[in-house]
């Protein structure tokens, strides 16, 4: 049964349609990461399934319970804002114990002074207290419970808005790109915090993010939304390996894939360099159809007379790799190959040199963005390669 | 259909978020159509009679009191003084309030003091005030003539001529508002957020002015419209000043509104008339204040 | 160089608010000086500010013995505090609806709050009075607090502060389990102290000195509050007893004083939405 | 026990009056309480409240109303018709209320109230700057064109000094003391036409335009004209004796302070207007009006009387109190400054009020044309046409 | 000549020493990272830059002009702040205006009403407009200029914080996290359009990000920040290879470098693995020391019989790249290495296998956290590999 379900959302803001029916399904404990370019509707989504925008049409379900019309308060979801949306009154502490007061304690329990005399509180308050410190100490922010947001870093803030999401037990988590402000470090260990969290309260998980290591590790599942519509919904792996659409293969895998237009034969076989690949029963043949390569699969030839010549623009160091930019002579094309820094260390600017795609990794697509199935029939031999 | 099928959560979602609205408002609503609107009522019913008070009984007479409105130059002048006097005061001590909030807020010492002077005159108890008012403006043995006699100015009858009474009366006005206005001022000033002034600073906003025009004034938008309607409101219902220190005189020349209503019907006891000339009055101002709304509300920049 | 012009401005600056404060104080000054003088003295073609022979004493005296201030003063206290917590209490919840609720009357609202601004209580007193009459309620408290519960001027205040909180913010709350009762308790009013502090200066000072009501519906004096005080020290017709008068003007104004300067602090304490991005 | 609930106004002015004499009046009747309740700010308000009061169990069972007031009052059937008891009483002379003080409080024959506080106009004058401006402060000015004379030499004195201070401000008592004084009435017999605007009344406006133009009287408001003669810069100020207790403590040292009868432009039929209020009754309870009846004398009477002058400037209101050495007798031995508004005490008659409902606003009618002789806006023909013209139009039509 | 200098910049938030004497210059041009753990003070270091802030103590000099007396206005730095703060009331065209009408029109041409009636200031506008577009189009926000702050999404409004601050020519570019809420496309898409802006305008620039490939490939010099002192400026590849301090090793590559603690015996040599490492002139002998290793210098071994045994406990999937978080068996600690997909895919989790560390690339660092020079001196035969 699926806890959390989308069917057909939409949403326009004056005229312009921003979410064009956005349908999906998330398991019990499912960890989905929602990642699209940015305006593409994500908060508003998330906005929408917590209840604090009205969709325009379409369901949303919660634990089987149609809940378009129960309020947001009602609806027992927890969110982290984009915006932090930190109560500027309170402390940290106090910011991150809100949300379980609300649900602990009555409100008579909860009434100024009164509360304070009432039997039984003393024993939550020390309970929300204790939660509210291990959830502090969790996030490393332990240090900060008595400062006001106004008192804090970017990140810090960040850290206590996502402190007060993860230390209630929802039906459901949303969370909007709650690492941004985070160094990577703490982004790593953050990201394991929740992803602990998630494996323990077993509550399906929306996470939007732009960082595309944090979705595809974290996540059972990745959501691209790409121009209103959820172009995609699978498993990391399956997502990044084999997209559906050369929108959702743009928009994974850093640098972007390596993408050129070119020709499918009448047979339905396209060449490109010492490739061929073969698309079986496709509408489209004898049409331009568009080749993608990740960087990664495409290799280096220090010899400049291969079947693919090019030559290097820049380079681009990233510590433990070199992303290398080329132009292939002969259409022209830009090329990017990420290398290690050892293999890119014998490079240098406006160096000629030979490029070669690894066999069975280069995928189709239809002019008009669909993946093409296709199968590497041949590779032409290689010249011996440069470096080991 | 299936739209129709699917707006029906969301028309259910709207009608919650209402209700609760309505729930919150109600207290609030009731008390408002209790003591206000019913009373309110009442004076437009009355307008249509000839009540007057100590008599038990009343006739209705139709648009009667309204017809003799229209040919009374009493209501006429003040209407004019009315109108002649908010001109002057409202403007004014919205300015001066401005100016004296911001300048507050930019000193660093005596904020308080500075604070607590400016507002003294909004707890003065202005029957009393009056009457220290009277004395500062006496045109012989008052203080502001006499100050005014060693610069060799011969200081005008502030309230005894029907040429300066008006003005008169503006200054204390202006003096008793100011610091109404500055407060809500200062509290307006305090929602503002630091970061864009460090954005503005940043972006060459050098001088203070710059500063004020890109955020102090857009960001004080709905302060200074709320201030806005009230002042011209409390301009209009000017009445203690008058009562106390000119009883409209001399020769009307201070007559304003609310004091004409009074005259009319706690005076001359026409409690009739007196609430149709309150009926006339609101009528004006309500159209007045929502068109001026209207039209600032669209302009006022909120979150 | 542009520290010298920085402190230029600030002597500038100092010295308009200087002034400023003097004009605005000269009333007050008169007040404290005519409240030390003897009556003979108050009147006379000289101008001095510092009385010639010293009666604050006696005209305290005055001030306090011919009235029971005591008396004016608590009843002062205990109508000004009534009001002022029943109209926050009534007004707060009203203007969040109608800032930050899909509410359709709240256009019909914004119309009888303006109305409501622009009634000018005498005009209503009549029939207030009438009915209070009926329900047997004058010379009471309740007569004294009823027509003050609900409060336009603090409906339209707050209004327009609660439409600058941001929306996430009441959002977020929502989100964290709280009611709309506990946003507006929790979360809004914390977060519009400046303006909940002007309000309440204004209440306060205008029901403390308000004359005309009291005067309507109370004849009984243990009702009296502290402005119907001060009629014992005028006589219109024959010209007040401005020494005394002034002194009970001291007395009366001093609490008001007082508390606004301990609310004050309230506009240091501003709140700046911090807690947010955007 | 009866307890009565009295009402007046203007406590700054009254309170150690009503205080002293429920005092007296309840030891000697131990059967009666007095309480008070709020008091008034001024005799408008008073009238307001007891209007709106009326019928209502918040109405007191004795108030104070202004005497130009009473006709009004009256017309609203407020007051208890006194003349049963001044009837089952059968000696009010004895007992000090002479037929003409009775009077005074009578609306078309009835006896509404009894005057409890009365004043006539009288002149003050700063005796200092009368003898700088060579007049005589022991042989003070008889007749309005003295007056005028003497008020224009003390106005070229300069300095800010003005001549006279006449209270025109506020309502028409003083111009009734200008037109009575040379003998004229307000309105015909039978309260049908405006009769002001006959010679006399022309005459008591010239006065007043005269005042302005040779005399040296400013335009004041009424506090201001007030303040100007006590700080000693104003050479003569006509108004109510009810105000001389006042001045006298405004004055202090300052000057010497003088009184005199105020000048009539009929030396021989003039009358004056009688000011100040009636002790009425408003309660229906018969053994309530029984006390009240009683507490009214009390505050009206001899007693009374002697308590009000001395504390305000009051004339006395009854005859005994003004003779009886008990009484009043030896303060007018003592305070010559008092002995003004006594002295024309056989020339008062009530202060005239108007018929119909708008007869408040006649007055003011009348105020308003005053105010633009003064401020020399307009001739005193004018003014008295328009005014005449203007309070035609107010009259009851019949 | 140093365009930008600091010197001995400190400051406190109530008694917390949060800047503790930072130094630090930028030539005329150069583009400098600041990255740091969140918290430790870059946005406070900015602030204090642009004149918003006061130091408690140091001097910072621009353009050779110590401006510590000198008015924010007139400091003219451009700054993107972490938080936008942006103008809510103004449009984003508006807001990205701002800067240019206040420097190039004058205080009477900026008047109301008046203003517009000034000769030259039309032409000027119409300058001013179009510069606002060009800035829009490249960060592709071109669209959205007539929309207000609050009918954008937090990555619109980034980008429009960001294009107020690059259409002006200031004398310091000050950024703070200006692409953090951009997605990876976006994000590569402005990284270029910052570099190009910063090539052709000179400026300096302090540009503090928390995303490391953005700091290591866009900067001339980075400077870490750690608890108040810069630890190391230098080039990106010097930082990454050779990082002067334990913190700085740590903080830059992602994953983390591996570290462990061993010891230095009295001559000043290290054995670790198959590893023998020589520290000269040391004077920490016969101590503990530790040893890094980036995990992209970890190569895996299928024969779980070498020096180095270790068990797999579980890969992360990214994309281009996986993950392998191992035990080593002898000292159980953690080891992280970073492989192709393909060698992964023959792991599994708990298989055992053998490490090996890439000779020349393990760091030597005293327990204090300073580097000790080492020389690696042999390396023990290694088995075969079992994997290309
Ligand atoms: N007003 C303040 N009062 C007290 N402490 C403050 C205040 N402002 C900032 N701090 C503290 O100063 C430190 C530095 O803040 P700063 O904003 O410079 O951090 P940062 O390096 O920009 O962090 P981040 O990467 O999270 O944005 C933080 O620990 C913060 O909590
Ligand atoms: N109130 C509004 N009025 C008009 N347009 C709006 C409004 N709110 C959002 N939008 C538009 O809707 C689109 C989606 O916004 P949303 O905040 O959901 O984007 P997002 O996917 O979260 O982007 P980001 O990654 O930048 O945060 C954006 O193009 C934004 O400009
Ligand atoms: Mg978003
Ligand atoms: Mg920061």
């Amino acid at each position: 049964m699926s806890i959390l379900a989308l069917r057909n959302i939409a949403k326009s803001f004056g005229g312009n349609a921003i979410l064009k029916g956005v349908s999906l399904e998330a398991e019990e404990g499912e960890f989905i990461a929602l990642v699209g370019p940015s305006g593409c509707g994500k908060s508003t989504l998330l906005r929408i399934i917590a209840g604090l925008d009205h969709a325009d049409g379409g369901e949303i379900v919660i634990s089987g319970r149609e809940v378009s019309s129960v309020a947001a308060a009602d609806r027992n979801v927890a969110m982290v804002f984009q915006s932090y949306a930190l109560y500027p009154h309170l402390t940290a502490g106090q910011n991150v114990a809100v949300p379980l007061a609300m649900r602990r304690l009555t409100a008579v329990q909860r009434f100024p002074f009164i509360g304070n005399l009432l039997p039984g509180q003393r024993q939550i308050r020390a309970d929300i207290q204790r939660q509210v410190k291990e959830m502090a100490a969790s996030l490393k922010i332990d240090h900060l419970l008595d400062r006001k947001p106004g008192q804090m870093s970017g990140g810090q803030r960040q850290r206590v808005a996502l402190a007060r999401a993860m230390v209630r037990h929802p039906s459901v988590f949303l969370m909007d790109e709650p690492l941004s402000n985070l160094d990577a470090n703490l982004r790593v260990h953050a990201r394991g915090e929740i992803v602990e969290l998630h494996r323990r309260a077993v509550v399906p998980t929306l996470y939007v993010t732009h960082d595309q290591s944090e979705a595809l590790s974290m996540a059972d599942r990745v959501a691209v939304m790409i121009g209103g519509t959820l172009l995609q919904l699978a498993p990391p792996q399956e997502i990044y390996d084999d997209p559906a659409h050369i929108d959702v293969a743009r928009f994974l895998g850093q640098p972007r894939i390596n993408v050129v237009e070119t020709r499918m034969d009448a047979s339905g076989v396209v060449r490109f360099g010492a490739l061929t690949l073969a698309v079986e029963n496709s509408a489209q043949r004898d049409a331009a159809v568009m080749l993608g390569v990740r960087p990664e699969f495409v290799r280096l030839n220090g010899n400049p007379n291969g079947t693919l010549k090019a030559r290097v623009e820049r380079t681009e160091f990233l510590g433990s790799e070199v992303i290398v930019h080329m132009r292939l002579d002969a259409i022209g094309e830009a090329i990017v190959a990420k290398v290690t820094p050892v293999e890119a260390s014998v490079l240098s600017d406006g160096m000629p040199l030979s490029v070669e795609i690894e066999p069975d990794r280069a995928m189709l697509f239809a002019m008009t963005g669909e993946r093409l199935q296709a199968r590497t029939v041949a590779v032409a031999p290689t010249l011996e390669k440069a470096h080991g | 259909m299936a739209s129709i099928a699917m707006d029906m959560p969301i028309v259910a979602a709207d009608r919650r978020e209402a209700r609760i609205a309505w729930l919150l408002a109600a207290p609030a609503i009731t008390l408002l159509f209790l003591f206000i609107l019913l009373p309110t009522l009442a004076v437009i019913v009355l307008g249509f009679t000839d009540f007057e008070l100590g008599y038990g009984g009343f006739r209705f007479v139709g648009f009667e009191n309204y017809a003799e409105l229209i040919g009374d130059r009493t209501f006429r002048r003040s209407l004019w003084n009315t109108a002649v006097y908010t001109a002057i005061v409202t403007p004014v001590s919205m300015v001066l309030a401005l100016a004296i909030a911001l300048l507050i807020e930019a000193e660093t010492r005596a904020k308080a003091f500075f604070r607590t002077v400016y507002f003294l005159p909004v707890a003065s108890l202005l029957v009393a005030m009056a009457t220290v008012w009277q004395f500062l403006f006496h045109p012989t043995i008052g203080p502001i003539n006499t100050f005014l006699a060693e610069f060799g100015i011969a200081g005008p009858n502030w309230l005894g001529a029907s040429g300066t009474v008006l003005y008169g009366l503006s200054i204390i006005g202006i003096w008793q508002s100011v610091g109404f206005n500055m407060v809500l001022f200062l509290a307006g000033l305090t929602a503002i957020p630091r970061e864009l002034y460090a954005a503005a600073e940043v972006d060459g906003a050098r001088s203070w002015l710059d500063r004020f025009r890109l955020v102090t004034w857009p960001m004080l938008g709905p302060t200074t419209l709320f201030v806005t309607t009230i002042s011209i409101i409390n301009s209009v219902k000017v009445f203690e000043t008058v009562k106390t220190l000119t009883e409209g005189g001399p020769n009307k020349a201070s007559e304003v509104l609310l004091f004409t209503i009074y005259q009319e019907g706690f005076v001359y006891l026409r409690v009739g008339y007196a609430s149709a000339m309150t009926v006339f009055f609101l009528a004006i101002l309500v159209v007045l204040m929502f068109l001026q709304y209207r039209v600032l509300d669209r302009k006022v920049h909120y979150a | 160089m542009s520290a010298h012009s920085l402190s230029l401005g600030r002597i500038l600056r100092f010295a308009i608010l200087t002034l400023g404060a003097l004009i605005f104080l000269a009333p007050y000054i008169f007040m404290i000086s005519t409240a030390g003088k003897a009556q003979s003295e108050i009147f006379s073609s000289s101008l001095t500010l510092i009385p010639e022979q010293w009666s604050y004493v006696e005209n305290f005296t005055k001030a306090l013995s011919r009235v029971s201030m005591l008396t004016l003063l608590l009843n002062g206290v205990i109508v000004c505090a009534m009001i002022f917590v029943v109209q926050v209490v009534v007004a707060i919840p009203c203007a969040y609806a109608m800032a930050k609720l899909k509410f359709r009357a709240a256009r019909l609202m914004m119309v009888l709050v303006m109305l409501g601004l622009l009634v000018p209580i005498h005009a209503t007193a009549l029939p207030l009075y009438v009915a209070f009459d009926r329900l047997a309620v004058l010379n009471s408290y309740t007569a004294l607090v009823a027509p003050f519960s609900i409060s336009v001027f603090a409906i339209f205040l707050f209004l327009q502060f609660f439409r600058a909180l941001p929306d996430d913010l009441i959002q977020a709350a929502r989100l964290d389990g709280m009611s709309e009762i506990g946003i507006v308790a929790r979360v809004v009013v914390p977060n519009a102290w400046p303006a909940i502090t002007a309000f309440a200066i204004f209440s306060v000072v205008a029901h403390w000195n308000d004359l005309f009501w009291p005067l309507v519906v109370v004849s009984n004096q243990d009702y009296a509050t502290p402005p119907l005080g001060l009629l014992f020290f005028r006589a219109a017709e024959a010209g007040d007893d401005y020494g005394a008068l002034m002194a009970a003007t001291l007395i009366i104004t001093l609490p008001l004083v007082a508390a606004f300067l301990i609310a004050q602090k309230r506009f240091v304490e501003g709140i700046t939405m911090t807690g947010l991005k955007g | 026990e009866t307890v009565l609930t009295v009402h007046y106004p203007m406590p700054g002015f009254f309170k150690d009056v009503m205080d002293t004499i429920s005092k007296k009046f309840m030891e000697e009747n131990p059967g009666i309480k007095i309480t008070f309740a709020n008091p008034s700010a001024t005799y408008e308000e008073g009238i307001q409240t007891i209007m709106r009061q009326a019928g209502t169990a918040e109405m007191p069972d004795v108030t104070f109303i202004g005497l130009n007031r009473l006709r009004m009052v009256n017309e609203r059937d407020i007051p208890v018709d006194l003349g049963p008891f001044i009837a089952k009483d059968g000696n009010m002379t004895e007992q000090g209320f002479s037929e003409n003080i009775l009077k005074l409080a009578q609306v078309g024959g009835k006896q509404v109230g009894l005057a409890f506080a009365t004043s006539n106009p009288i002149m003050y004058y700063n005796a200092d700057l009368v003898r700088k401006a060579d007049g005589d402060p022991d042989n003070p000015p008889k007749t309005w064109d003295e007056v005028i004379a003497l008020g224009g030499k003390i106005k070229a004195l300069g300095d800010g000094v003005e001549g006279i201070d006449f209270r025109w401000q506020g309502d028409d008592w003083m111009f009734s003391a200008l037109l009575f004084g040379a003998g004229g009435h307000m309105l015909n017999e039978d309260e049908t036409k405006v009769a002001f605007n006959g010679p006399e009344g022309l005459k008591a406006i010239e006065v007043l335009d005269r005042m302005v133009k040779e005399g040296g009287l400013p335009v004041l408001t009424k506090q201001a004209g007030e303040q100007a003669f006590v700080a000693g810069k104003i050479g003569f100020a006509f108004q109510t004796t009810g105000a001389l207790r006042n001045t006298i403590k405004n004055v202090g040292g300052k000057f010497d302070l003088r009184t005199a009868a105020i000048p009539l432009i009929d030396p021989v039929n003039g009358k004056l207007p009688t000011g100040g209020n009636a002790v009425v009754i408003l309660t229906r309870d018969a053994e309530k009006q029984e006390a009240a009846w009683k507490f009214a004398k009390f505050a009206a009477g001899p007693y009374g009387a002697s308590v009000v002058v001395p504390g305000t400037g009051y004339v006395p209101n009854n005859e005994l109190a003004a003779k009886s050495p008990e009484y009043l007798a030896n303060f007018y031995k003592e305070n010559p400054l008092f002995r003004a508004g006594l002295e024309q005490m056989p020339r008062m008659i009530p202060w005239y009020a108007f018929p119909g409902t708008n007869g408040v606003k006649v007055t003011q009618t009348i105020v308003e044309n005053l105010s633009r002789v003064v401020e020399q806006s307009a001739t005193p023909e004018e003014a008295l046409n328009d005014a005449a013209a203007e309070v035609e139009s107010l009259l009851p039509r019949s």
